[in-house]
């Protein structure tokens, strides 16, 4: 079994700068220290390179960022429209991701966060609490990702079926 | 189908990555003062070594960031990965 | 019972249920838990196909993926899978085959007049004649080969199944799941590592379910059972490890429906890959037994002696009577022993050596004999051995041969292990690994039981301890008892053929005759002959093919070495290659916020990179030219819009932002104020135009850069690469807002109007917003830009919207009157106004001044491509540059891609002097007008030339690009 | 030369095929030759063939280093055609479909040369207009070409999908009715022969692995085989140029890439004709024996490894199951690679180059078994005269200086 919806209403905001003074400045404003494990996830901020976050939250953290960060080399965009959230649950979600997903999903457990690719398609996967993967797809893609995982799903179920 | 480690987010399949040809090739500090030939050499002339070969790598569908890979091109093993700007580490000679 | 071969009990089989099978036309029984060819000879089938170029009449020869002969069209129809092999199809209820290669029938088969003339038809024969007279190769020779040529019908209906692919990571990965295998899983998994064991096979066990085995004093089949129920590895039976690829990579095809009949399949995916990437990979494949090579050997009725020995045991089927097993190795003997145990008659146990000691229980043994030939008309009803100088024929309805073994290193070789010819055993043995892999057991060259296993059990271990697991460790592998080496051919006397590759008609005198005609390298045997290049791979031919040039050669095999194996180990479907990416799901969509407006407007779309963009709306009774005419005007005349959400759009952001878009692009940017846009041009480094489009300051250290659709992610990558290569300290930082942004452009005379009331605090008055600006404010009660750049001419404003916010001011614009143009009529307006779309009016080859933008490429600074521009062949005269073209005759539409011409067409080769990049019916000026490049073409406005297209030759004008409001009075509307 | 014939095949089949003579000889190196012609693919024995036919040089070693015709030449998919786009490659190759029309016989060695077409399949409105861009400029250059319509393509090629309702839906095709595929082992062999004939020694296993240059001009090669004398060196080597230019000091704008090929078991003639598409990428045709031949695009890296990744092919197949989908149930039963010369402007390098006495030819990428017979041709022109012939001046290696490009990229289609 395995189940997919969309997230709404989450503010998603592009964060890209380095160094001390930056880090330090985020974590005024944010109240948590950024991740700076590659692929982890600390607070509401996902790793996605050695100088950029995804930071994922109810509010719109924008003005606060910018204002802690003023003067920094920063790049503080929002990125809301731009991606899709969709949520796979239940106990064959691996099974229904490993039809395209390349990762070794062995390695990933919450509190890991890793961009791929799925049937073509990038993507940022997030496992979360409970079996539960998130993922921040392209808003352009988001219908086809979910024809992909859909179909992928009644597969699932048809060859699972005895 | 290779796995290629990329140096932050580690190991990945080769289709996540974009391939960037010879690494090393520093973009001439004044093309203007180069001779076509050495335009030429430049642009196009490549080393193509069968061997070890210092090449660039992205990880497009992942980090994003390009970085080098020595890897030999028959047996296609990765012998090294460094980040870009530095120089080509030296390897003790492989026999692959 | 199942046929008059079957034996009374015993076998892997269930004879609770019956099914019926029909081949051929004709219907026969069998059980569950045969194959379609145990089922077969347990009907006295033996007549099951016709070989590849004689059409030879041949029987089953083995019992599993080696199979050269028994191939079959399995379900004629919809349901069709050609040229599988009945040795490795499960029975089910109401399966239908048919033979292979042949007419009108198996039995009666005209192709096989092939073979009368086989004297003329050896190797090589092709190349050597159909040659006279010359006009016959292609209608008549060529023709006729291919008829002949080829084995079952290509499918011809749509696949109504489905197949999946499926991406794991373990740590050990084992394939095979004989004794070898079993062992290895077995003892890995006890240490807690992730273990996959695949089989080909329905049932684990391998040869242990061929024979009577022991481990201890347990039962083979017992002991496999009983390891499998105590692992907790991941079990893929019916799955074929097909390749094996770089950095242990290895695929599997997984057959989920085998043993379904059609009906029974329920939807279900026929076939998944798995793609399976190990840590460690355990290759437990067993070993191929091989062919004797003599006259006559490809009767139907003579079959390898381990597969007698497997029929027996896996599907209780005696397949013969009474049977000359041929000995070239001594496991012959156990297969004789087990054939006569079941009741069959062993009129003889011929054997080519003299020196064996193995057990015969009291069967006639022949020693040092030779096989001479085979008689039968169908099959084989006796055989003439020569032994001590004499011939003694002796009748039969079974031979079963068997010169030794090969171990199947298939994969080993794949994975670029070096094998290595091991004297004493006389075979290709696994060398030096290439990668984190062992061979075990037969596939390693191992064959006795206990070694096997034990070996197995060993790279278990092995392999859980280098990866950091526990596991305990074994009593060391039994020392290997001596070999005992197979037979090698040797070249026979007789003029009969002797067959080494059955299925495509390969014989030791092809073998000879390739050799004396100087093709004596195994590579150049092999595609001389075609040697181990039919559907079995050569899994019963190889080996004797270059035993045989050796021989002929007086050159050791290690020399003479084999040809190379290569994926797959097996023929895997192209359906479960190609998994789910086909129908609806073969290449991702990409979707704007207005897309389904667009479908359910029945606009007409065309794909642009992983988009699909409308490209007209054609309305009742309107085909594209009057949709297009309508749309057009619609802009001229009033206003129009266009869903251009698809444009790249990167947030460029940094102090260095200025300094790296000039380096960027070909004009300057640091004297761009705060809220102005700028069109800026870029080049590869070759000088050659990549990509353009409209870049905004929409900060102090901030621009959007826009991309043409196709190209967004690859100019966002260019961009990446040079920050991060040669320029790692400018302080920049690119982002995609593609898809943050949906955009709608208006524009027309009443563009203003119809955009006024959707928006809050802008003042669009051109005097507060001119052209080429940019202001953010609320659009229909989102936040948005606006841009004021136009690629029609018109009064434009291009709205930027958060892109779930888009549809609705679509909508609303729509329902005020705004008319929806496509992509079409956005290419006749921007080329009316003589402005190039990259991929139209360049392709690879044209440079900024080409197009006859020189003045923006900047002499102050260098950017990416200039000193290509520098080049002679860049500064030449005469190369091709951007025009106008006016057809003579105004109703006409040039054809895109004519080519433009001095004069009219004469006799080839026609110098020409340029081409049609874009053309269309403009209905502002209500005549046909063309972009072109053309040789020197800025300096020959004015001039007649011709354009020369499929349709015929036109005579057109060279004129100025900008053939609408040159003077952009229109542009404020 | 025992000169091949029905009656020789009947009088061989009398005698029991025992009196054929050798296809060639193989001879030891002498110690030195006048042209020594490096890599034995079908190019350097076409080059042999014609230094000693056109231009009466006999004095000529092919050397190879593995066995004879063993590189690009045994696993290139054999699609002939001349329906270039720019000017000077349609020259080229249509010179190359001219001599490709006599070959067998000129020869005496049946090529199998199968002119059944070659569709160019065009699924966007850029392909469409690229495409018909091309069949104007090939006829005007004299090359047969013609525009197809999706109507056209299926009347054509019968087991084609043209529906619409695909992703990438057929809406038209170039067709060239005078190509179509060959037995590539076949020309190459046939070379060897007429080239052995007329007094070329041919020498495999052995390897070139040094160029020797005596003030600034060959003197010869170092081989496994030891030192070979030659007067001109000819390199021709595809996929390890790179490496040869290497040993004269040499760089190349070449870069070797995997190019990966397949087959499927051997079916009853289903596919009359040669189907290509750039767009979805893939091509395919079926040989004489019934397989299904398909080839798709480069591994993207560097690599001499004669091999590619699955996903390659798994893409390729996915692409073709838009075009056929009726093959689905077909298997692969084979597949390989082999190691391609790619230049930048997906156009060869026929030419003398700075040393003297030194000559290349390369660059053929994936595409250069329908030239052999031009590339050996004019190449042996270059080599005979020291000057190129008016066919291959435009593929001269200092065109990457001027700039003067043949880019085949853009319009061209794939370059198979
Ligand atoms: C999968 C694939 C599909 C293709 N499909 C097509 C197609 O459909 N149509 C088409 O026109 N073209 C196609 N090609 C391209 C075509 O095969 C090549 O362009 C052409 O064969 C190259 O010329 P060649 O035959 O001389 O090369 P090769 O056969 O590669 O000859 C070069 C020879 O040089 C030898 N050599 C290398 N180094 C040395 C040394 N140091 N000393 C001695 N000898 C050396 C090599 O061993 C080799 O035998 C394809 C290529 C591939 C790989
Ligand atoms: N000369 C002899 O006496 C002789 C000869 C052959 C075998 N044997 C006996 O055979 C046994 C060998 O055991 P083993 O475990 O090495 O081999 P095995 O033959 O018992 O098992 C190999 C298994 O691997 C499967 N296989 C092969 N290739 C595969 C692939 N690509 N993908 C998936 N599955 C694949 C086979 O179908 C088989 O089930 C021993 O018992 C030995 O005594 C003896
Ligand atoms: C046009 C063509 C057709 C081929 N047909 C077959 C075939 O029917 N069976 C086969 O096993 N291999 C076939 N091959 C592939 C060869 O076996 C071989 O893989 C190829 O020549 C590359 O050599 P290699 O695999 O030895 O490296 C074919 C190759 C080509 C180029
Ligand atoms: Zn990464």
């Amino acid at each position: 079994m395995a189940e997919l919806r969309e997230i709404d209403g989450l503010r998603l905001t592009i964060l890209r700068g380095g160094g001390a003074r930056f880090q330090a400045a985020v974590t005024g404003a944010l109240g948590f220290e950024l991740p700076e494990v590659p692929n982890t996830v600390a607070g509401c901020a996902l790793w996605l390179g050695p100088d950029e976050w995804l930071v994922v939250s109810d509010m719109d953290m924008s003005e606060a960022l910018e204002a802690a960060l003023e003067g920094e080399h920063r790049a503080i965009v929002d990125v809301s429209d731009a991606r899709a959230v969709l949520e796979l649950s239940g106990a064959d979600a691996p099974d229904v991701l490993a039809s395209s997903c390349r990762l070794d999903l062995r390695a990933l457990e919450s509190g890991c966060c890793a961009q791929t690719g799925l049937a073509r398609v990038p993507l940022l996967l997030e496992p979360r609490e409970g079996g539960v993967w998130r993922f921040y797809v392209g808003r352009s893609f988001a219908a086809y990702t979910r024809a992909w995982l859909e179909d992928a799903m009644a597969l699932q179920s048809i060859s699972a079926s005895p | 189908m290779m796995r290629i480690e990329c140096p932050w987010c580690g190991g990945r399949d080769e289709t996540e990555f974009h391939y960037g040809g010879e690494a090393h090739i520093m973009r001439p500090e004044n093309p203007d003062a180069l001779s076509d030939e050495a335009w030429a050499d430049y642009l196009f002339m490549r080393a193509n070594p069968k061997g070890v070969h210092a090449e660039r790598w992205m990880h497009a569908q992942g980090c994003r960031r390009w970085f080098n890979v020595l890897r030999h091109t028959v047996s296609h093993e990765v012998v090294a990965v460094y980040p870009m700007g530095t120089p080509r580490p030296d390897l003790p000679e492989t026999g692959a | 019972m199942t046929g008059p071969r079957r034996l009374p009990n015993g076998g892997r089989i269930d004879r609770s249920r019956v099914l019926s099978f029909c081949f051929d036309g004709r219907r026969y029984t069998g059980y569950p838990g045969d194959t379609l060819a145990s089922a077969l000879l347990a009907n006295g089938v033996r007549l099951v196909g016709r070989s590849f170029k004689y059409h030879r009449p041949r029987g089953v020869m083995t019992a599993g993926a080696e199979e050269p002969n028994a191939l079959v069209l399995l379900e004629p129809g919809r349901f069709a899978e050609p040229n599988l092999r009945a040795t490795e199809i499960e029975l089910y209820d109401g399966l239908v085959a048919e033979s292979v290669n042949r007419w009108p029938s198996l039995r009666v088969d005209l192709g096989a007049a092939a073979g009368l003339a086989s004297g003329l038809f050896v190797a090589g024969f092709y190349y050597k004649t159909f040659m006279w007279p010359p006009s016959w190769w292609n209608r008549v020779y060529a023709p006729v080969i291919r008829r002949m040529a080829g084995l079952a019908r290509a499918p011809s209906e749509p696949d109504p199944e489905l197949y999946e692919h499926r991406h794991v990571h373990c740590d050990i990965l084992v394939v095979g799941a004989g004794p070898a295998g079993i062992a290895a899983a077995h003892a890995a998994a006890a240490s807690g590592a992730h273990v996959i064991l695949a089989d080909e096979r329905p049932r684990p066990g391998g040869t242990l379910l061929d024979g009577p085995a022991w481990v201890g004093d347990e039962e083979g089949a017992a002991w496999a059972e009983r390891m499998l129920a105590e692992m907790s590895a991941q079990v893929l039976p019916r799955s074929t490890a097909f390749g094996y690829y770089d950095h242990n990579f290895v695929a599997l095809a997984e057959r989920l429906t085998e043993g379904l009949s059609p009906a029974e399949r329920g939807g279900r995916p026929r076939q998944r890959v798995w793609h399976i990437r190990a840590r460690r990979v355990a290759l437990a494949t067993g070993a191929h037994e091989r062919p004797l090579v003599f006259p006559g050997n490809d009767r139907p009725g003579v079959m390898l002696a381990g597969a007698v020995s497997a029929y027996i045991h896996r599907y209780a089927v005696l397949p013969g009577g009474r049977a000359v097993f041929l000995a070239g190795d001594d496991s012959v003997y156990a297969a004789a022993r087990e054939f006569a145990r079941h009741g069959g008659e062993v009129a003889a146990l011929v054997d080519l050596r003299t020196d064996s000691a193995a057990e015969a229980n009291g069967l006639l043994v022949l020693r040092g004999a030779v096989p001479l030939r085979t008689f039968g008309r169908g099959a084989v009803t006796g055989i003439e051995v020569e032994v001590n100088g004499t011939r003694r024929r002796i009748a039969c309805d079974m031979v079963a041969m068997g010169g030794g073994w090969n171990p199947a290193v298939h994969l080993f070789s794949q994975s670029r292990g070096t094998l290595r010819w091991d004297d004493e055993s006389r075979m290709f043995v696994p060398g030096l690994s290439a990668q984190a892999e062992r061979s075990v057991g037969a596939a390693g060259g191992r064959f006795d039981l206990e070694g096997c296993i034990a070996q197995g059990a060993e790279a278990g271990v092995t392999f859980a301890c280098e990866l950091g697991f526990e596991a305990s460790a074994l009593s060391a592998t039994p020392a290997a008892p001596a070999a005992q080496p197979g037979v090698l051919p040797v070249p026979p006397k007789s003029q009969d053929k002797a067959f080494v590759d059955f299925q495509n008609d390969v014989t030791a005198a092809d073998v000879a005759l390739a050799r004396r005609e100087g093709m004596q390298s195994v590579e150049h045997l092999k595609r001389w002959t075609t040697l181990g290049m039919a559907t079995d791979q050569g899994k019963t031919s190889n080996i004797n093919g270059l035993a045989l040039m050796a021989t002929g050669l007086g050159r050791p095999p290690a020399e003479v070495g084999h040809t190379t194996f290569r994926p797959p180990y097996t023929p895997v479907t192209f359906g479960a290659l190609a998994g789910r990416h086909v129908g609806a799901l073969a290449d991702p969509v990409c979707r704007t916020p207005m897309q389904d407006w667009h479908e359910t407007a029945g606009a007409v779309f065309e794909p642009v990179g992983q988009w699909l963009r409308a490209r007209y709306y054609p309305q009742l009774g309107e085909n594209m030219r009057e949709a297009v005419a309508r749309e057009c005007r619609a802009v001229r005349e009033g206003a129009g819009i266009l869903d251009a959400s698809t444009l790249g759009k990167i947030d460029i952001r940094g102090s260095d932002a200025a300094e790296f878009l000039n380096r960027i692009y070909v004009n300057g940017w640091k004297t761009l104020g705060v809220g102005r846009c700028r069109y800026g041009l870029m080049l590869g480094e070759d000088g050659m135009v990549f990509d353009d489009g409209v870049t905004t300051r929409i900060g102090e250290h901030r621009y959007l850069m826009t991309t043409t659709s196709g190209n967004a992610a690859a100019v966002l990558e260019w961009l990446e690469t040079w920050l991060q290569t040669e320029w790692p300290t400018l302080r920049v930082y690119c982002t995609s807002v593609t898809e943050q942004w949906g955009t709608i452009t208006v524009s027309g005379p009443q563009a203003r109007a119809l955009v006024e009331p959707l928006v809050e605090d802008i003042d669009l008055d051109p005097a507060a917003f001119p052209f080429m600006s940019m202001r953010e404010g609320w659009i229909g009660g989102a936040p948005g830009r606006i841009f004021r750049i136009a690629f029609t001419g018109e009064l434009s404003y291009e709205l930027n919207l958060p892109w779930r916010q888009a549809l609705p001011v679509w909508q609303r614009l729509v329902e005020a009157g705004a008319v929806p143009y496509g992509t079409e009529a956005m290419h006749v307006l921007r080329a009316e106004k003589g402005f190039i779309v990259v991929g139209h009016e360049t392709d690879g080859t044209v440079t900024p001044v080409d197009l006859g933008m020189e003045r923006m490429v900047s002499s102050r600074k260098d950017f990416i491509g200039r000193r290509s521009l520098a080049r002679p062949d860049c500064l030449r005269p005469d190369r091709k540059q951007l025009v106008g073209l006016l057809p003579e005759d105004p109703l006409e539409v040039l054809q895109e891609g004519a080519q433009i011409l001095e004069a009219p067409r004469a006799a080839a080769p026609v110098p020409m002097l340029g081409h049609v990049t874009s053309s269309y019916w403009s209905a502002a000026m209500e005549r046909g007008f063309a972009l072109a490049l053309v040789r020197g073409g800025r300096s020959r406005h004015g001039d007649q030339v011709w354009a020369s297209a499929t349709t015929g030759d036109s005579l057109v004008r060279i004129v100025d690009p900008v053939f609408y409001d040159p003077e952009g009075t229109r542009l404020d509307g | 030369m025992a000169r091949y014939s029905i009656l020789s095949l009947a009088r061989n089949a009398l005698t029991g095929h025992r009196d054929w003579p050798k296809l060639w000889r193989s001879p030891e190196p002498r110690p030195a030759y006048e042209v020594l012609v490096i890599g034995g693919g079908g190019h350097g024995l076409a080059t042999a063939y014609y230094l000693a036919k056109e231009h009466g040089v006999t004095d000529v070693a092919v050397v190879e280093k593995g066995w004879l015709a063993g590189g690009n030449i045994a696993r290139n998919t054999t699609i002939i055609r001349s329906n270039y786009l720019w000017d000077e490659s349609a020259a080229l190759y249509e010179h190359a479909l001219k001599l490709w029309e006599g070959l067998s016989h000129e020869l005496n060695f049946n090529v199998m040369l199968r002119q059944r077409g070659v569709l160019n399949l065009a699924h966007t409105e850029h392909d469409v207009r690229e495409s018909i861009r091309r069949v104007n400029a090939n006829r005007l250059n004299g090359v047969d070409a013609e525009w197809l319509d999706a109507a056209g393509v299926k009347a054509f090629c019968p087991p084609i999908n043209i529906s619409p309702d695909v992703r990438y839906p057929v809406l038209g095709a170039t067709l060239q009715r005078r190509g179509g595929v060959a037995r590539h082992d076949a020309v190459a062999w046939g070379y060897a022969r007429g080239a052995d004939a007329r007094g070329v020694d041919i020498i495999q296993h052995c390897e070139v692995t040094g160029i020797r240059q005596v003030r600034g001009r060959i003197a010869g090669v170092e081989t496994n085989r030891g030192f070979i004398g030659a007067n001109k060196v000819a390199l021709v080597a595809a996929g390890h140029s790179s490496m040869l230019a290497d040993m004269a000091g040499l760089r190349l704008p070449v870069e070797s890439h995997p190019l990966q090929a397949m087959v499927s078991e051997p079916l009853k003639p289903v596919l009359d004709c040669v189907v290509m598409s750039n767009a979805v990428h893939v091509y395919i045709s079926q040989s004489d024996k019934g397989e299904l031949v398909l080839g798709a695009g480069i591994d993207a890296f560097n690599s001499y490894g004669q091999r590619g990744g699955l996903h390659v092919l798994e893409d390729q197949l996915a692409a073709l199951m838009q075009l056929f989908p009726a093959f689905s149930r077909v298997r692969m039963l084979r597949s390989w690679g082999g190691i391609v010369d790619v230049c930048p402007d997906a156009s060869p390098i026929i030419s003398k180059t700075p040393i003297e006495g030194l000559y290349i030819n390369c660059g053929w990428g994936t595409g250069g078994f329908k030239a052999t017979p031009t590339s050996g041709w004019t190449f042996a022109h270059t080599i005979a005269r020291d000057a190129p012939h008016p066919l291959n001046a435009p593929f001269a290696l200092d065109r990457f200086i001027s700039g003067a490009l043949v880019d085949e990229h853009g319009a061209a289609a794939v370059a198979h």
